[in-house]
């Protein structure tokens, strides 16, 4: 039974991946699952200099989800190379490093360091990062900027190239267009959804910057009709993300078009869980026969002339 | 070490003061590894709502057993409060750094406030353990909210005067320390963060070694989140983190801030 | 203690109404709950015609929240008038009649209409509808239509007119300063999130819409951030909806800038869960010696030189 | 009609076939105005997730005490399922309508499929005390899942042979009516959709009235979501809704579709 996944220079031995921001550097959560398990990690954010993150608090939970405002905390691209890449080299399993920049300049500073690093199989490009020369507006929200990290960084690699796309926008599929025509090898979905959560009994917000990321359970079915919208706009891969908590979730994910999924937020609830994934889809495939998890990709079966969407769609 | 990450059977859980509960459980791995300070974080139920595992810090271990106690304050502690004899929760631990119990010092000075007793009986334990004198200073908002049980020459003060000294549990402390004579003192701390921030100046002043035990919102509790920051005075991170560089802190190296009073 | 709330035409005698859709028109929930006691009722959407709505299945309940695609289904223009607003006028709180329409040009129809009708204190626009015109494009996702949707209904009526937003937008501070401009005196938000669900065991989507919209609990957070957001972009009055389970999530949404909220999925767990709300308000300010509620609105305390909002903000 | 909308302890909840449970409260108001077909909506705690209430049929009622019949498929009865004397649960109802009972029909011939059976108890005791005869026709997957309390002459049909007669429920109701002179029937009729399609099309087939209670999705069950429509063949409205026109119905007036054969 063939579970493996490849995207240009990414070899994955399965189609489950560890969400950046979710699984550190892979060493602190070694002592409590198989990380060589796993198809692949994709690290915390780097970024070119060391970032402290933001005051507490941040993180508040919510309905079957939880907010985080972490703030790109990170130890930087010399200390990953130096502290973080040798353990993640060793693992077994691919690495995928993730980049977050506040400026086209930055995004290529970093990758052209890790060009020189062995053992890197691809890159995810965290464009939900404030563009400083925009005055702070978030990259991932306009095609233009997408566009631009997308064509310079192509430039620059001929590993795989991940755009992770945001879904606080109102054509996802847009933007997934213009990454697909500069070059990206693949894009990933979701990052978190803008959100709030206010304390009543001290009137102030839970985080201290006011708003965070909506992660969890409960943006699962966002990210399923944002994964369908994508499926429907472009041809290369899609990697699925958003409340990935069991196999079943993971299966969905690939139904509706997704290549390869990755957990974040279920790995907090339990360090365990993207292996244990890992065993269900194995499980679930060879229980219905399938012999290559490729089958499932896109697998979704609609009814023929279904109405047309419903008034609450975008 | 050895890790636990697996769901276990209520055995007990018994009211023991006014919101306050204390439940047991049986889990030989967790009881040979856990240490005093330390905490678990547990699972309530299969369902998304709530989403995280709460920290509780272990209170007590006697040969398999293992207890926590904690105060009802919302949903997660909520759902705990009505977990019967039978009923499963899931545990992962041991997590976190420990009491510095064996470092050395004459007197171990216990100062807690409200819930913040829970790691208390255990630390207790280990002290008498080691033979060496506890003198333990209590807060409690009232007398029905006071815990006492597995503690050892307690000195108790209350909000509102129903019992023991009338007045903060660092005011107590204070008056005692006044009146006698203590050799080679060393603080361990847990409570509520105003009164960590009134301990951690008390012992800043009087130039007493003090560990303060903290506790932060968490969604991980090993690291991996970085929701968890404390800001420290010293070292090249600003922060660092409550789940694996703590929860037991040197009270020279926290800096607690104004929203830790909220 | 004043928790009365006055809009133009509208004058609520409380901040807490029942959401379109989510309490039909009023009969229905009548037997289960007091319904005279509510700030007002915002009718299931009314379009020219009867609507019969989606085929089966038309919800589906995910974690915290549920999808549903029910398509409208409403008893269209003449029946409204004739079956229910008799009906409605009797109850004895404040009536806003919620429109839909696949254009321009039946908006005004419809409205036009109800203007000859005694007993309606106000409009609210539910602008996420597919327009015709325009290949079905929801009009909600585009400022210039909502734009003139707003201005063609002001220059038809003197009542209340809410403008009712969809949270599946970039910016939704574009869309409350258009409606703003063209003299809406109010905007309603959020709609529902476009979602999706999959029964892993058929392979199949879970609504016969394929996507639908999220509502409940799950969508409390991205509903306050939205609230927040659109607190800063415009002066007029907002009213929030998303999630509202309890009276403290009502206080939440006042905090952030709401001037009134809409209690929407929550009757479908209770029916009285609205009722019980105005009362837990009225209890919360009598314990906080508030004497209009009016103090809470905005009322949200930031600390000063808050850290910029975290990454993951769009 | 006296609504209840309260929450309630559970008095008993003991598995009574594979899979399958029946729990009991005690509510004078529901039980008094609660009738054979109507069901109620239950709320298991006050955790968002689940967060809607799921209906069940009253399939007893004994002085004060109501009972459900379930069958454990998933989130809200796998919670239920877990419930002990002492639990308290939220039931709001009676909704919907009832069954036909006292229509004017000679014998009752009552069909069930899997947990369709639930209804049935209680319009069993009805229809005694009516003097009416019934016959039941009751399908399972197999012996271990059969559900026969509180049921009249019971004719057993299983999908695997394990006991009654080797294949569907309808195969087994037709078999009968071709051996046995039955006057004036009157079908009832509740399970799976693809068994109420098939009893459906058997009754229409032979003219034999009958009554079909369906399932659907349901957020609300008062008629306030839209959520829960059923295809119907007369009538200017093209859907019907489960909640309040329903669920019981009469077979000649409903549409299935492929969906409801998923
Ligand atoms: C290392 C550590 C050890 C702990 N040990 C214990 C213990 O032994 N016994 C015990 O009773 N509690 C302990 N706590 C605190 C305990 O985890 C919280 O009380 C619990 O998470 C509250 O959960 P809840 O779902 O009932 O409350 P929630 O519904 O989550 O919140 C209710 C209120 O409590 C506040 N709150 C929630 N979590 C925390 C937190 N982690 N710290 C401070 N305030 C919080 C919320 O802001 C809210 O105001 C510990 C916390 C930490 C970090
Ligand atoms: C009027 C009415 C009366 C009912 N009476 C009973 C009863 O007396 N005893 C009983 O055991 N069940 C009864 N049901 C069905 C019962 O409500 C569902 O089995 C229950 O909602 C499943 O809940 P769950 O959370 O365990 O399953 P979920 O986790 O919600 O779903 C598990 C599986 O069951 C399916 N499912 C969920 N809800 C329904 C539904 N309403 N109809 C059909 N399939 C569904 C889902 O699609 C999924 O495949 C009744 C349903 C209706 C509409
Ligand atoms: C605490 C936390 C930190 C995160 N940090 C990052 C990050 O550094 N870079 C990034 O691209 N995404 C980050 N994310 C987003 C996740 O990778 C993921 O896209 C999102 O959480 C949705 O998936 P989930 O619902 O499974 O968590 C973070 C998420 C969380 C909850
Ligand atoms: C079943 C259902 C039907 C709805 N129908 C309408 C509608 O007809 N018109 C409208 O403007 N909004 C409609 N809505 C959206 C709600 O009014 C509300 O904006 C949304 O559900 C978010 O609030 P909530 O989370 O409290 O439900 C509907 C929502 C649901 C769940
Ligand atoms: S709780 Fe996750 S890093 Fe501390
Ligand atoms: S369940 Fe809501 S209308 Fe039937």
């Amino acid at each position: 039974m063939n579970t493996s996944f490849t995207l240009g220079t990414l070899h994955l031995k399965n189609r489950v991946l560890v969400a950046s921001g979710t699984f550190g550097y892979g060493n602190e959560a070694a002592p409590y699952t198989d990380v060589s398990a796993l198809g692949g990690i994709v690290t915390k954010s780097v970024s070119q200099l060391p970032r402290q993150g933001n005051a507490p608090t941040r993180i508040a939970e919510t309905p079957s989800g939880m907010l985080n405002s972490i703030g790109l905390a990170n130890v930087g691209l010399d200390a990953f190379v130096r502290d973080k890449l040798p353990f993640l080299r060793a693992v077994g399993t691919s690495i995928i490093v993730n980049i977050a920049a506040s400026s086209v300049d930055e995004y290529c500073a970093v990758l052209e360091r890790l060009e020189d690093e062995e053992g890197i199989e691809g890159y995810e490009i965290n464009v939900s990062c404030p563009n400083v020369k925009e005055g702070g507006l978030n990259f991932g929200t306009r095609c233009d900027m997408t566009e631009a990290i997308t064509r310079e960084l192509r430039k620059r690699t001929g590993r795989a190239l991940i755009i992770k796309l945001t879904p606080n926008v109102t054509h996802i599929g847009d933007f997934a267009r213009a990454c697909e025509a500069e070059g990206a090898d693949a894009v990933s979905l979701i990052n978190t959804l803008v959100g709030m959560a206010v304390d009543v009994r001290t009137r102030r917000p839970k985080l201290s910057t006011i708003t965070g990321g909506l992660s969890g359970p409960a943006i699962k079915p966002v990210a399923l009709a944002k994964v369908y919208e994508v499926s429907k706009a472009v041809r290369i891969p899609i990697i699925g993300i958003g409340g990935i908590m069991s196999w079943e979730d993971a299966i969905e994910f690939l139904l509706v078009g997704a290549s390869a999924i990755q957990v974040g937020t279920a790995s907090f609830r339990d360090p365990d869980t993207a292996v244990r994934i890992v065993h269900g889809m194995r499980n679930y495939c060879e229980e219905q026969g399938i012999e290559d998890i490729q089958e499932l990709v896109g697998g979704l079966r609609v009814a023929t002339g279904v109405a047309a969407p419903g008034f609450v769609k975008a | 070490m050895s890790v636990v990450n697996a769901t276990h059977t209520v055995l007990s859980n018994e009211r023991v003061a006014e919101d306050t509960f204390a439940l047991r459980f049986s889990s030989p791995e967790l009881a040979a590894s856990i240490r005093p300070g330390q905490f678990m974080n547990i699972l309530t139920d299969e369902a998304m709502d709530p989403l995280l595992r709460r920290p509780y810090s272990i209170s007590a271990v006697d040969g398999e057993l293992c207890e926590i106690l904690y105060a009802v304050v919302g949903k997660g502690t909520g759902i705990l409060a009505r977990k019967r004899p039978g009923d499963e929760i899931g545990v992962f631990g041991p997590l976190g750094n420990t009491f510095g119990y064996d470092k050395d010092f004459g007197t171990a000075l216990i100062v807690a406030g409200g819930i913040g007793v829970a790691p208390f009986p255990y630390l207790t334990r280990e002290l008498q353990r080691r033979e060496r004198p506890v003198l333990t200073f209590l807060g409690a908002r009232n007398a029905a909210r006071a815990v006492t049980r597995g503690l050892a020459n307690v000195q108790l003060a209350t909000d509102d005067g129903s019992a023991g000294f009338h007045g903060t549990v660092i005011a107590c402390l204070e008056n005692y320390l006044a009146a006698h004579q203590v050799d080679a003192p060393r603080i361990f701390a847990c409570g509520p963060n105003p009164m960590l921030a009134a301990t951690q100046a008390f012992a800043i002043e009087r130039g007493i070694p003090c560990e303060l035990s903290l506790e932060s919102e968490m969604a991980c509790g090993i690291g991996i989140c970085q929701g968890c920051p404390i800001e420290k005075h010293h070292g090249e991170r600003k922060y660092s983190l409550v789940c694996t560089d703590g929860p037991c802190f040197d009270a020279n190296d926290i800096v607690f801030h104004e929203h830790h009073h909220a």
